[in-house]
């Protein structure tokens, strides 16, 4: 199959658009819901692959993983009803990615421009006046006071925004709620496809049940990812420790965390 | 008179040998703002051939040497000079140089990964600087520096390549970018 | 040609800031006394009218203010000396006070920024002092004056309140901000 030539180099990507962005433009596609439907699959494939990635990184590419689950199981299932939220998170994926697109386009031009010609401000001059000219607001105490402001400053570890933390903490029930979801349309599509032609519809329902399938090994997946990373951050303590709690307590750890 | 005013600026940026507020030049030279940038103009059209070339970026002004002559001066200068860029680097800096600033939210929001480190490492560097929105004073703005502006040899950020041609896409782009981004700045730390 | 020899002369004074033997112009730019001294007749001539104007002692040349603009530049200078220390100069000097002198890139490190123009401010007012890193030839150390020390009524450093303490929570954030922006631009670089 086509998708099985594909040759993604893990951890390559620094983020999920870079990586959304190179399947598309492998397919030579446009960004759109249809081709993000379309790389759906491999994007997954790569969260499968997926190893050794911090904390932080996992987690923007779980929320993508999430939004795309939409996208694909609304391309499987017209019928599928969203709610307005799941539009919205749809939406803004597409807006974001064209986003990042362009940007990273006129990235391309800092690259051959940077550096190249340079203006150059003039040196500082030796002859600097000889004069100790002092301030009042330099003593023994401010001077303390300043160094340890600044000091204390210091962002301690790089952390995550705490919404991101929250969906993540959510994909895993956001799956089982798909995949219950789909059930459920699939049922109410059966009639619906019923009068038609039947040629596609069996082929229809392979596919879904495929997909299914497909949602429980990224359930897997999921979960080993997390694993995987390294120790010592909550998001592989709340994934890794079983059931998922209200986002309250979710919220209060994500602000433990910023301020460690 | 004007033009009294045109080699005093002068004068005061080659003696500072830094950027200078214009809000600063005014109280300094006792002019209003038009004549200020009136006299700027004239400036830039003096230089536009010399050895020296006047660089703009916001409110701030300061002199360089011409683009032109880069590796010349290259040649002449001590410390070494940093020109790689990661990709994090290009991409979080291209939204900064060609939106004409941008929140760590916008940046975020953008890139689908946190910035925070990029940005400091940025900063540390010089090449882009936080200061308070002022249309928020909750917030901080990454702006480009003279550094980065100085690194791409432009004058300002109207001659990066392109600068034009994306300026409306870009508008357009990030129309709902703004009112994306406060949902998630609100419950920011940063 | 000349006309490029003269803005290749002017970009080189104004880069030095300070004065040039003719000697040394001739052997940087690969042309002869007599086209150097042709091209400073025109440069001479192009700055008749403007801020900066070339002065020229014996075999040496330099560019300077223009004299008729003396006074302004006086009192610039008297209100930069004399203008409250601002928080970025209070907090950099505290960091060189505490560690007991300190690199530029260790204090851009700590407080997340470019700290050369503040350097620069307090270099200038001789609260600190520029020498050669012994271990490295290529970078300086920033180190407070002797004047700065008597100021604040101390013999050395080490007298300062808590120096101990603080200068060892110094040495290990410097430690882990190299470390971690190693790291971070390694993975970057892909």
């Amino acid at each position: 199959m086509e998708t099985d030539t594909y040759q993604i180099k893990v951890s390559g990507f620094e983020g999920p658009f870079g990586l959304l962005l190179d399947l598309i433009e492998k397919r030579k596609l446009h960004i759109s819901d249809v081709s993000l439907a379309d790389v759906t699959e491999d994007y997954l494939k790569y969260m499968r692959e997926i190893g050794g990635l911090k904390p932080a990184q996992v987690s923007s590419f779980l929320v993508v993983a999430s939004t795309l689950l939409l996208i694909k199981s609304k391309s499987l299932l017209p019928s599928l009803p969203l709610t307005s939220d799941e539009e919205g998170d749809i939406k803004s994926l597409e807006e974001r990615l064209r986003l990042y697109e362009l940007f990273t386009r006129l990235g391309g031009n800092i690259k051959t421009t940077f550096g190249k010609q340079i203006i150059f401000a003039p040196e500082e001059r030796r002859q600097g006046i000889v004069v100790f000219l002092p301030d009042e607001q330099i003593t023994r105490e401010s001077m303390m006071v300043f160094v340890k402001d600044v000091l204390g400053s210091i962002p301690k570890k790089t952390f995550m925004p705490g919404v991101e933390v929250r969906k993540v903490i959510s994909i895993e029930e956001m799956i089982e709620s798909l995949s219950g979801r789909i059930q459920t349309s699939l049922k109410m599509s059966f009639r619906d496809l019923h009068g038609q032609a039947g040629t596609s519809k069996e082929e229809k329902v392979v596919v879904i049940v495929g997909f299914l399938a497909m949602l429980e090994l990224v359930r897997q997946g999921l979960i080993d990812a997390i694993q995987e990373s390294h120790n010592g951050d909550i998001i592989m303590e709340k994934m890794a420790g079983g059931p998922v709690q209200e986002t309250g307590t979710n919220e209060e750890l994500t602000t433990e965390n910023n301020e460690q | 008179m004007n033009n009294n005013l045109e080699t005093k600026i002068e004068a005061v940026l080659f003696f500072k040998g830094e950027p200078i507020n214009l809000k600063k030049l005014e109280v300094l030279l006792k002019v209003s703002r038009e004549e200020i940038a009136e006299a700027i103009i004239a400036l830039k059209s003096s230089l536009s051939n010399r050895g020296v070339a006047l660089v703009e970026n916001g409110d701030e002004i300061t002199l360089g040497t011409t683009p032109e002559l880069s590796s010349l001066i290259e040649d002449l200068q001590k410390e070494e000079l940093n020109k790689e860029l990661s990709k994090a680097s290009l991409e979080t800096l291209s939204i900064i140089l060609y939106r004409g600033g941008a929140s760590r939210a916008e940046i975020d929001y953008i890139r689908g990964v946190n910035s925070s480190f990029t940005l400091r490492a940025l900063s540390v560097r010089g090449l882009v600087e936080k200061t308070l929105d002022p249309k928020d004073s909750r917030r901080y703005i990454y702006k480009p520096s003279f550094e980065m502006l100085s690194y791409m040899g432009v004058r300002s950020v109207e001659e990066l390549p392109d600068y034009f041609g994306v300026n409306n896409e870009i508008e357009v782009a990030t129309k709902n970018l703004e009112e994306e981004t406060k949902k998630v700045a609100g419950e920011e730390a940063n």
